[in-house]
C-alpha cells in the first residue's frame, strides 16, 4: 500500500462529454508518463490510475468520488469533465479531507464560491477564457455586442467579458437558449443592434454544445461590416472556423501555438501513438498530470494532504502552455492564453488560428472571488 | 398479520416470496451486508427508485395511462428539499417546508396536466406529458437563479442525517455509526411504509376501479364510475408518491440537478423496470428496481472484465468496451420487452 | 349425386394457449352447396372458421381447399386462394369510410372506381343501408348495418368459397330475408358457402348440408332434409326442436 | 375530396404570419423570419415525414426514429467527406451532384437499417404502444452507441458545400440558399407522399391493418410485408432528413437523433398523427413559430411548439387533420 | 316513470332520433323494435347518456337527467347493456360483476373512491357478485378471464352486468344476439322475473319476433329515427307499417 499513490481520474468516459473526457485521460497519462521519465514511479512509489466514470452526471460523480477516497483508497482525485459534476463534488473534497484537482471542468464557482482548500484547478476558468478574450479584442473604436447560451456558462462567460473590456463598447448582450438550432432570429436582432454603429463591429460569441452558432454569417453579416470572434474551441468545431478566416479570438489551446520542450514532446507522443495532433483538453489532461507529479516530487511521496496543499499553493509547474502557477488564494493555476486569428490552409480540416499574441497571465486581471 | 400489511395481496409464488423476503432483508442489513460506500449508495439509490417504480406503476399498471412527467413530480420533489435547504438552512422545519411546497406544486400540476389532457387521446396525453418535461426541465435550468441551473444545488441537511455526524465511537460490525447511516435508516423506513401504504391503495375499492378503467374505459363510466375523477385522483396521487421519492433522493445525495432528478433517462430507466419488474404488480417495482439498479451500476465492471476476456478479438472487446454498456443496457431493454413480457413477476406466478 | 369435397378438414386438434379446444374435428364442406355448422355456445363453432383461415393453426390433423393442403398456410395465402371470411366481430375498419372497407375487399380495384358496378348495385339493392352510408365512417353504422357491411365486404367480387360467422345476429327480419336471398343467388352462381348460425329457421331454409359441433367436435352431419325431419336428434343435439 | 376541402387549418400559417408582422416592426426583418422559418418548416417536415408513416399511419410510437436521423446524417458526412473535389468546388451543379448520392447512399443505409429495426424490433410489438415505446427506446440506444462506436463518440463536421453557403436577398431580407435547397427537397417529398398515400390503397390497408390486421389478412393481404414495406420507406426519408438536418446543422453529435424526438413527435401531433398535409403545416407552423418567439422573445423560445401544440390540441383535440377523416 | 320529451340528435345532415316522446311506466316492459339503423340504439345512447342530445329533455321519476353524464344516469338507476359486447376483458368473470355490484349499491360512488380498505374485505359484494353469476348460469366460468369467454358467454355476462346495477330502468339492447336457442332462455327467464317485480321499467330492443310477442306488454316502432307506432302488441305488430318496413312483407323468419 505504501509503495503506491492512488490516483483517481474521475470523468465522462461516456455520456454527452465523452469525447472530451477521453482527451482528458490521454492526455493525463501522457503527461504521467512524461514527467516520471517513463516510470510512473515517483520516489520509489508508484503512480496507479483508477478511472472511474461519472457520465456526467453529478450525483453518480458524487459517490464516485466518495467511494475513490473511503474503498479504493486514493490520495488525490482528478477531473471530472463537467462543472456541474465537479460542483457536486466539492463537498465531498471536504468531507475526506483529500484533494481535487479539478481539471477541465470550467465553472468560476469551482474556484470562487463554491471553493474549499482542497480544491486545486490546473484547468483554465471562464474568467480565464473571456477576459483572454476580451484582451484580444479590445480597441477603442470597437462596438462589440455578444452572443451566447442562455445558461450559467453564457452568463457567467458574458459578464467577466463585459467587465474586462475597457476601451471598446458594448452595444447588446444576446441570450438564446442552449438549445438552440435556428440562429436566424437571434442573428436578425444582433444586425438590428449593431448595423447603425460606427467603426468596427464585433458580433463575440460565447458557445459550448451541438448547435452551430457561426451559421448566422450565411446572413452575410459583410454587408453591414459585421464581423464575428469567439474563443478557440476542439479540432472539429473549429471546421466550423474555416468559413470564418481572418476570424480574432484567445484561445486556451492549439498544438501549434505554444512553443516549449513539453508541448513539443506531448504533440510528438501523441502523434505516435494516434496519428493525430493533441486536442484542447488532452493539453489540459497533461497539464494536470505535470502539477501532481511536480508535488508529488517535492513532498517527497509523501500524500499527506495538508502537506500536499502547503506544497501546491504557490507552486510553478511546466505544462504545455508554458509555466503555470496555483495562485496561493483561490488555488486557480494562471496560465497564458493566446490571441489568435484564423487562417485556412486547406491541408486541415479545420480553420488553423496563427498566433497574434501570447496573452500572459499578468495581462489579465482575474479577479480572486472565493471567500477566503 | 402479515397478510393485512400486504393488504391481502400475498405474493402468491414461493420463488416471489423468498425473493421479496431477500430485498427486504438484504436492504435492511445492507450497511453491515455489502461493505463500502459505492454498495451503501447503491442500496438507497434501490429504495428511491422502488418508490419511484412503484408510483409510476400506479398510474401505468393499474389504470393505463402512459405518463413521462413523472420524473417532472420526482424532481419537485427533490428541488423542494434543495432550494429550501440552500435558502432556509439545514433545519429540520427547512426540509419539512421545501417537501411540503413541493407536495403542493406537485398536486397542483398534477391536477391541471390531468384535468386538461386525460380528456384528449392516450397517445396524446403521453405526447404531452412528454413536452411538458422537457419544457419543465429547460424551466429549471434557466431560473439558474433559483435551482442553480444546470449546475445543480449542493445543500446541507440536518446534522443528524449528515455524514460528519457519528453517534458512536467504535464501529458497529464494521461499520461506522455515522450520519450517513441514520439517513439510510430513515430513507429505508420511508420505502417501506410508501410501499406498502401505495399497495393498500391499489388494493382497495379504489385501485379496483382503476383497474377496470384501464381495462375499459367506456364501461366503467357506464356503470357508474365518473372516470375523470378515478384518473385524476390517480394521477394526483401518483405524483404526490412521485414528489417524496424525489425528497429522498435529494436527502440521500444533498445535491441535486436536472440530470439528476429531471432528466428523460430516468423516466426511461422507470418504464423499464416497470415492465421488467411486471407491470400492475407493486411488487414488481421491488424486485425490477433491485435488479435494475443493481445491474446499471455494475454492468461497466461486468464488461471490463468482460472485454479483459475478448482482448484478443478486437471486434468484440471494442463492442464490451465498458464505455459502450449502454448499448449493453439497450439490448437488455429489448431482450427484457422479448422475454418477460409480463414481467418477472408475472412470469413467477404464471 | 356424387359432390366432390372443396373444404375438408379431418382430425383437426386447435390449442389456444394451454387450451385445447379442438378435438379432432372432421368437416366436409360439399362443393356448390351451403353447409350450415351449428352448436351451443362454446361448442367451437368460430375456432374451427379461425382455424380454416389459418388465424389459429391446427396442431394435428389437415386442412384442404380442394386439392390443396392448407392446414400450415398464412391467412392471406388461404384467401387468395379464393375465400372470403366474415368474422363473429364482423372485422369492420371503424376508422375508414364505407366505402374504403368495400375497396380493401375488391381486391382487383386498385380505386374506388375500379369496383365492378353490376356487383355493387346488386349489394346495394340487398342491403340498402351499403349505399345509404357509402361515405360514412363505418364505425357510425348501427350494429346491423355493421353486419350489413361485413357481408357485402364478403361478396364485393365472386369468391369460390364463403365462411360465414352467424350473419343473422342483430338483423331485422326484413333483411335477414335479403341475406337469405342473396346466399341463395350466390349459391346459384356455384359459390359454396360454409355457414355458422343460431337463427334456426335461416339455416332450415338455406341448409344443404348440416353439421352439428359439441365440445370441439363434429358430433353429427348429414343432409339438412333428413335433420330437419328428426325432431329426436335436434333434441339430442341442440336441446331444442327446430 | 377537394370540395369539401377544410381549408381552416391551411389558413393558420398566413394568419401566424399576419400576426407576427406588426410585432416585429420591420418589413425586411419580418420577411427575412418568415422565409426564414417556413424553410425551417420544410426542413423539419422533411425529417418529421418519416414519422408521419410510422407513428401516424402504422401507430408504432418509434422512439428510435431519432436514430435513423442520425445515422443519414453520419453517413452523408462519410459520402461527402470523400468527395471533397465535388464539394469544395464553388459551382453549383458540381456541388449537388455531391449531395445527391450522398442523400441516396443515407436513404438506402438507414432503410436497410429499417428493415432489421422492424424485424428484431419492432415486429413484435405492433398494436402495443408501452412496449414500443420501450423496445424503440432500447433499439434506439443501440443504434447512438453503434453510432458511436463507427464514428466515435464526439462531435464531426459536415461542412456545407460552397455554392450553398451564403444568401440570397429580396431587398434587405436575406434567405439562406441551403434553405431554398431545403424547400425543393421538402416539395418533393411531400407530393410523393401525398400522391402514394392518396390515390392508392396502401394508405388505407396501413390504416385498416393497424386496426384489425386479422381481418386485412383474411382480405388477403399480406400486410406484414406492406408493414415492412413503409417502415423501410419511413426509415429512409428519415435518413434523407438526416442529411438535410445535418447539412443545416453543420455538425454531427451521436446525441442528435434523440435531441429532434420531441419536436417531431410534436409536428406529427399537431398534423393529426399520419396526414401528411397534417405534418406539413405542423411543421411550417413550429418553424415560424420558432423564429417569430425567438426573435421577440427569445427565452420563451423553447417553449413555443409545445405552446402551439398544446393550442392546436384545445382547438381540435385530433390535430388539425385527423386521419379517420381524411 | 322515465320519460322522454322531443328526443332528437342530429350526426350532420342525419337525424337519427327524431323528436321521439315516450314515457315508460313502472312494472311495464317496453318492446323496441324497427329496421336496422333506425335509431334504436341511438334512443338507448341519448337515454343513458353515451350521446348527448342536440335537442328534447330525459326525465326519471322527475328529476331531469339531461345534463348529467353517464355515469350519474347510472348512479340516478338507468341501467343499461349493451347490443356490441363491451366488457373488461382481462378482469375475471367475477370481478367483472363485483365492479359493478360496488358501484351502485348502497352510496357506493363513495365507496369506489374508498382509497384505504381493502377490497376483498367487503364481503357483501362477493356474495352479491356470485349470487348474480348463478342467475346467468356463468358460476362455473367465474374465475376465467373474460376475454376468452365465448361469445354466447359474453352476452350473458353483458347482462350479469346490467343485473348487478339494480337499477330503475333496465335497458337491454338485443340481449340474445348471437345466442344459442338452448342458452336464450336463462335470459329470457331473468326478463320474466324481472317483470314479476313490478316496480322495474323495462325496456327492450329485440329483433326475434317471437321473442317480442311473448314479453312485451307495449311495443314502440322506430323507423329512420320516428316514433312510428305505439301500443298492444298484436295491435302494433299487425299494423302496415311494421309489416312492410321491418318484418319485409309477411315474409317472417325469426
Ligand atoms: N382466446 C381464447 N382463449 C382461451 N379460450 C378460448 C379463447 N377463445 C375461445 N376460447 C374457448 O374455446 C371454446 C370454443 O369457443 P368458440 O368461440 O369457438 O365457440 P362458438 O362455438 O363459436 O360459440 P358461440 O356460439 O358462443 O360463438 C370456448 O369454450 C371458449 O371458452
Ligand atoms: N356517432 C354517430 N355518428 C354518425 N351517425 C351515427 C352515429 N351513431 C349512429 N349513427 C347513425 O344513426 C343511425 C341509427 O343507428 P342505431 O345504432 O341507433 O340503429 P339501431 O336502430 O340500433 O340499428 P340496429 O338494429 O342495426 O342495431 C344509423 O344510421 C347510424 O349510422
Ligand atoms: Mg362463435
Ligand atoms: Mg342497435
Amino acid at each position: 500500500q505504501s509503495n503506491e499513490i492512488r490516483i483517481a481520474h474521475i470523468y465522462s468516459k461516456t455520456g454527452p462529454l465523452e469525447a472530451y473526457g477521453k482527451q482528458t485521460q490521454t492526455g493525463l497519462m501522457m503527461g504521467l508518463d512524461y514527467a516520471t521519465g517513463g516510470t510512473m514511479m515517483v520516489n520509489g512509489k508508484k503512480l496507479v490510475v483508477i478511472e472511474k466514470d461519472d457520465q456526467g452526471k453529478p450525483d453518480l460523480g458524487k459517490s464516485l468520488l466518495a467511494a475513490a477516497y473511503a474503498d479504493d483508497k486514493a490520495a488525490i482525485a482528478v477531473g471530472p469533465t463537467s462543472s456541474g459534476v465537479a460542483l457536486a463534488m466539492l463537498p465531498v473534497a471536504e468531507e475526506y479531507k483529500k484533494i481535487l484537482l479539478v481539471e477541465p471542468a470550467v465553472a468560476d464557482s469551482i474556484t470562487g464560491d463554491k471553493w474549499n482548500k482542497y480544491i486545486f484547478r490546473t484547468g483554465r476558468n471562464s474568467s480565464q477564457d473571456a477576459i483572454s478574450n476580451a484582451v484580444a479584442i479590445d480597441k477603442p473604436g470597437v462596438t462589440v455586442a455578444t452572443l451566447a447560451q442562455d445558461n450559467a456558462f453564457g452568463r457567467d462567460g458574458v459578464k467577466a467579458f463585459k467587465d474586462a473590456l475597457k476601451k471598446a463598447k458594448l452595444a447588446h448582450e444576446e441570450y438564446l437558449p442552449a438549445a438552440t438550432t435556428d440562429f436566424t432570429a437571434g442573428a436578425q436582432r444582433l444586425i438590428d443592434k449593431l448595423k447603425d454603429q460606427p467603426g468596427r463591429k464585433i458580433i463575440w460569441i460565447v458557445w459550448a454544445g451541438a448547435g452551430n452558432p457561426f451559421k448566422i454569417v450565411d446572413l452575410d453579416l459583410k454587408r453591414y461590416n459585421i464581423e464575428i470572434a469567439t474563443g478557440g474551441n476542439i479540432l472539429p468545431a473549429m471546421a466550423a472556423y474555416k468559413a470564418l478566416p481572418g476570424m480574432e479570438g484567445a484561445a486556451y489551446y492549439y498544438f501549434g501555438i505554444p512553443k516549449n520542450p513539453v508541448n513539443e514532446a506531448m504533440v510528438a507522443a501523441h502523434y505516435k501513438e494516434f496519428k493525430t495532433p493533441p486536442d484542447f483538453f488532452t493539453a489540459g489532461g497533461f497539464s494536470a498530470a505535470m502539477a501532481l507529479v511536480t508535488a508529488l516530487k517535492k513532498t517527497g511521496g509523501d500524500t499527506n494532504t495538508n502537506k500536499l496543499i502547503s506544497t501546491m499553493e504557490g507552486m510553478s509547474f511546466d505544462t504545455p502552455k508554458g509555466k503555470m502557477t496555483f495562485r496561493k488564494e483561490d488555488h486557480q493555476a494562471m496560465q497564458s492564453m493566446y490571441h489568435f486569428k484564423i487562417k485556412v490552409d486547406p491541408a486541415f480540416a479545420w480553420g488553423v488560428p496563427e498566433l497574434v499574441h501570447e496573452i500572459k497571465p499578468e495581462e489579465m486581471d482575474i479577479p480572486i472571488r472565493n471567500k477566503r | 398479520m402479515i397478510s393485512r400489511l400486504l393488504s391481502n395481496d400475498m405474493p402468491r409464488n414461493r420463488l416471489l416470496a423468498l425473493l421479496l423476503l431477500a430485498v427486504v432483508l438484504g436492504l435492511a442489513f445492507a450497511p453491515f451486508i455489502f461493505p463500502g460506500v459505492k454498495a451503501l449508495s447503491v442500496a438507497a439509490k434501490v429504495l428511491v427508485f422502488i418508490v419511484l417504480v412503484a408510483s409510476f406503476d400506479l398510474l401505468l399498471g393499474y389504470t393505463g395511462i402512459v405518463s413521462f412527467a413523472q420524473t417532472m413530480f420526482f424532481g419537485i420533489g427533490a428541488y423542494g428539499v434543495a432550494i429550501s435547504a440552500t435558502r432556509l438552512g439545514s433545519g429540520w422545519g427547512a426540509l419539512l417546508l421545501g417537501l411540503g411546497v413541493a407536495l403542493a406544486i406537485s398536486l397542483v400540476l398534477s391536477l391541471a396536466i390531468g384535468l386538461f389532457s386525460l380528456r384528449v387521446r392516450a397517445i396524446f396525453f403521453a405526447m404531452i406529458t412528454l413536452a411538458v418535461a422537457s419544457a419543465f426541465q429547460t424551466l429549471a435550468s434557466q431560473m439558474s437563479d433559483f435551482t442553480g441551473g444546470e449546475d445543480g444545488l449542493t445543500f446541507k441537511l440536518p446534522e443528524l442525517i449528515s455524514p460528519s455526524f457519528e453517534f458512536a465511537e467504535e464501529p458497529f460490525l464494521g461499520v461506522s455509526l455515522d450520519g450517513r447511516l441514520l439517513c439510510y435508516y430513515l430513507l429505508f423506513v420511508l420505502a417501506v411504509v410508501l410501499v406498502l401504504a401505495l399497495l393498500r391503495i391499489v388494493n382497495s375499492p379504489f385501485g379496483r376501479v382503476l383497474q377496470a378503467i384501464r381495462e375499459n374505459e367506456f364501461r366503467a363510466e357506464a356503470i357508474g364510475y365518473r372516470v375523470v375523477v378515478y384518473r385524476t385522483t390517480a394521477s394526483v396521487l401518483s405524483a404526490l408518491f412521485a414528489t417524496l421519492a424525489g425528497a429522498m433522493l435529494a436527502i440521500w445525495l444533498r445535491y441535486n440537478g436536472p440530470d439528476t432528478s429531471l432528466s428523460f433517462e430516468i423516466m426511461i430507466d422507470v418504464l423499464l423496470i416497470v415492465v421488467i419488474g411486471g407491470m400492475g404488480t407493486m411488487y414488481g417495482a421491488v424486485v425490477g428496481s433491485v435488479i435494475f439498479v443493481v445491474a446499471q451500476s455494475y454492468l461497466q465492471d461486468l464488461l471490463r472484465i468482460g472485454s479483459e476476456a475478448a482482448s484478443g478479438l478486437p471486434g468484440l472487446s471494442s463492442l464490451l468496451s465498458p464505455d459502450r454498456w449502454l448499448l449493453w443496457l439497450g439490448v437488455l431493454f429489448v431482450l427484457s420487452v422479448y422475454y418477460f413480457p409480463t414481467g418477472i413477476v408475472g412470469r413467477l406466478r404464471k | 349425386m356424387t359432390t366432390t369435397n372443396l373444404l375438408e378438414l379431418s382430425g383437426v386438434h386447435t390449442h389456444i394457449g394451454a387450451y385445447h379446444i379442438l378435438h379432432g374435428v372432421n368437416l366436409a364442406v360439399p362443393k356448390g352447396q351451403l353447409t350450415m355448422l351449428l352448436g351451443r355456445n362454446g361448442a367451437g363453432k368460430t375456432t374451427t372458421l379461425r382455424t380454416i383461415m389459418g388465424l389459429w393453426h391446427a396442431s394435428q390433423g389437415s386442412v384442404r381447399f380442394g386439392s390443396t393442403d392448407i392446414t400450415a398456410m398464412h391467412t392471406p395465402q388461404i384467401a387468395e386462394l379464393g375465400i372470403a371470411y366474415v368474422p363473429e366481430n364482423m372485422g369492420i375498419f371503424s376508422d375508414l369510410t364505407v366505402k374504403e372497407n368495400m375497396l380493401l375487399a375488391a381486391r382487383a380495384a386498385k380505386n374506388a372506381d375500379q369496383m365492378d358496378d353490376a356487383r355493387l348495385k346488386w349489394i346495394f339493392k340487398l342491403f340498402p343501408a351499403v349505399e345509404k352510408f357509402w361515405n360514412h365512417p363505418a364505425g357510425k353504422l348501427s350494429g346491423g348495418q355493421k353486419q350489413m357491411l361485413a357481408v357485402s365486404r364478403a361478396i364485393v367480387e365472386p369468391r369460390e368459397l364463403l365462411i360465414v360467422d352467424e350473419p343473422s345476429k342483430g338483423l331485422a327480419p326484413a333483411i335477414i330475408n335479403n341475406m337469405i336471398d342473396a346466399f341463395s343467388e350466390l349459391k346459384k352462381s356455384g359459390v359454396t358457402i360454409l355457414l355458422v348460425e343460431q337463427n334456426i329457421n335461416f339455416a332450415q331454409r338455406l341448409g344443404d348440408t348440416v353439421a352439428v359441433m359439441d365440445n370441439g367436435a363434429v358430433v353429427h352431419s348429414g343432409s339438412m332434409a333428413a335433420f330437419s325431419a328428426d325432431e329426436a336428434l335436434q333434441q339430442s343435439l341442440l336441446g331444442l326442436a327446430l | 375530396m377537394n370540395k369539401d376541402f377544410d381549408w381552416k387549418p391551411l389558413a393558420l400559417v398566413p394568419l401566424l404570419a399576419l400576426i407576427a408582422l406588426p410585432l416585429t416592426g420591420s418589413v425586411s426583418t419580418w420577411l427575412t423570419l418568415t422565409v426564414a422559418g417556413l424553410a425551417m418548416g420544410m426542413i423539419i417536415f422533411i425529417i418529421a415525414s418519416g414519422l408521419t408513416l410510422v407513428f401516424g399511419l402504422m401507430d408504432v410510437l418509434n422512439f428510435g426514429h431519432g436514430v435513423f436521423i442520425a445515422l443519414g446524417a453520419f453517413v452523408a458526412s462519410t459520402v461527402l467527406g470523400g468527395m471533397s473535389d465535388w464539394t469544395g468546388s464553388q459551382e453549383l451543379w458540381r456541388n449537388l451532384v455531391a449531395v445527391f448520392p450522398a442523400m441516396l447512399v443515407a436513404m438506402l443505409v438507414a432503410g436497410a437499417v429499417g428493415l432489421a429495426f422492424e424485424r428484431f424490433i419492432v415486429r413484435p410489438v405492433y398494436g402495443q404502444h408501452l412496449k414500443q415505446i420501450l423496445i424503440t427506446m432500447g433499439g434506439m440506444i443501440i443504434g447512438e452507441e453503434l453510432i458511436k462506436v463507427i464514428w466515435g463518440p464526439g462531435q464531426i463536421p459536415l461542412p456545407l458545400p460552397d455554392a450553398l453557403r451564403g444568401s440570397l436577398f429580396i431587398g434587405d431580407a436575406a434567405i439562406s440558399k441551403y434553405r431554398i435547397l431545403a424547400v425543393i427537397v421538402g416539395v418533393f417529398v411531400f407530393g410523393l407522399l401525398a400522391w402514394t398515400l392518396g390515390r392508392t390503397k396502401i394508405g388505407l390497408l396501413i390504416r385498416a391493418g393497424v386496426q384489425d390486421r386479422e381481418m386485412v389478412e383474411s382480405l388477403g393481404y399480406r400486410i406484414g410485408r406492406i408493414f415492412v414495406g413503409v417502415f423501410v420507406v419511413g426509415s429512409a426519408l428519415a435518413g434523407l432528413g438526416g442529411v438535410m438536418w445535418g447539412l443545416f446543422q453543420q455538425n454531427l453529435i451521436p446525441q442528435m437523433g434523440a435531441q429532434v424526438n420531441v419536436l417531431i413527435f410534436i409536428v406529427i401531433i399537431i398534423g393529426g398523427l399520419g396526414s401528411t398535409t397534417g405534418a406539413l403545416i405542423g411543421a411550417l407552423l413550429v418553424g415560424l413559430m420558432n423564429n417569430y418567439t425567438g426573435f421577440l422573445m427569445p427565452t420563451l423560445t423553447q417553449f413555443a411548439s409545445i405552446f402551439l401544440m398544446v393550442a392546436v390540441l384545445l382547438w381540435r383535440p385530433q390535430g388539425v387533420y385527423p386521419v379517420a377523416n381524411r | 316513470m322515465l320519460e322522454t320529451r322531443n328526443l332528437t340528435i342530429r350526426f350532420g345532415g342525419h337525424v337519427a332520433v327524431n323528436a321521439v316522446s315516450c314515457a315508460f311506466a313502472p312494472g311495464t316492459l317496453t318492446a323496441i323494435v324497427g329496421p336496422n339503423g333506425a335509431g334504436k340504439t341511438t334512443y338507448f345512447n341519448l337515454i343513458s347518456g353515451q350521446l348527448k342530445a342536440t335537442e328534447g329533455t330525459v326525465t326519471l321519476d322527475g328529476q331531469s337527467l339531461s345534463g348529467l353524464p353517464a355515469s350519474a344516469r347510472t348512479r340516478a338507476g338507468l341501467g343499461r347493456a349493451f347490443q356490441l359486447t363491451n366488457l373488461f376483458p382481462n378482469l375475471t368473470v367475477l370481478e367483472n360483476v363485483r365492479l359493478a355490484v360496488q358501484a351502485t349499491r348502497e352510496g357506493a360512488h363513495r365507496r369506489g373512491l374508498n382509497l384505504w380498505s381493502i377490497w376483498s374485505d367487503h364481503r357483501a359484494l362477493t356474495e352479491r357478485a356470485d349470487q348474480i353469476l348463478a342467475d346467468v348460469a356463468l358460476k362455473a366460468k367465474e374465475h376465467a378471464t373474460v376475454a376468452s369467454l365465448p361469445h354466447g358467454d359474453q352476452r350473458k355476462l353483458e347482462v350479469a352486468l346490467l343485473m348487478a346495477l339494480e337499477p330503475k330502468v333496465f335497458m337491454f339492447d338485443e340481449p340474445t344476439a348471437g345466442m344459442n336457442a338452448a342458452e336464450a332462455p336463462v335470459i329470457l327467464d331473468l326478463i320474466r322475473a324481472l317483470k314479476k317485480d313490478k316496480t322495474k321499467t323495462i325496456l327492450l330492443v329485440e329483433h326475434k319476433m317471437d321473442v317480442v310477442r311473448e314479453l312485451a306488454d307495449r311495443i314502440i316502432v322506430l323507423h329512420n329515427g320516428q316514433l312510428v307506432a305505439d301500443g298492444e302488441p298484436s295491435e302494433v305488430i299487425a299494423s302496415p307499417v311494421v309489416q312492410e318496413a321491418y318484418l319485409g312483407v309477411a315474409k317472417e323468419v325469426a
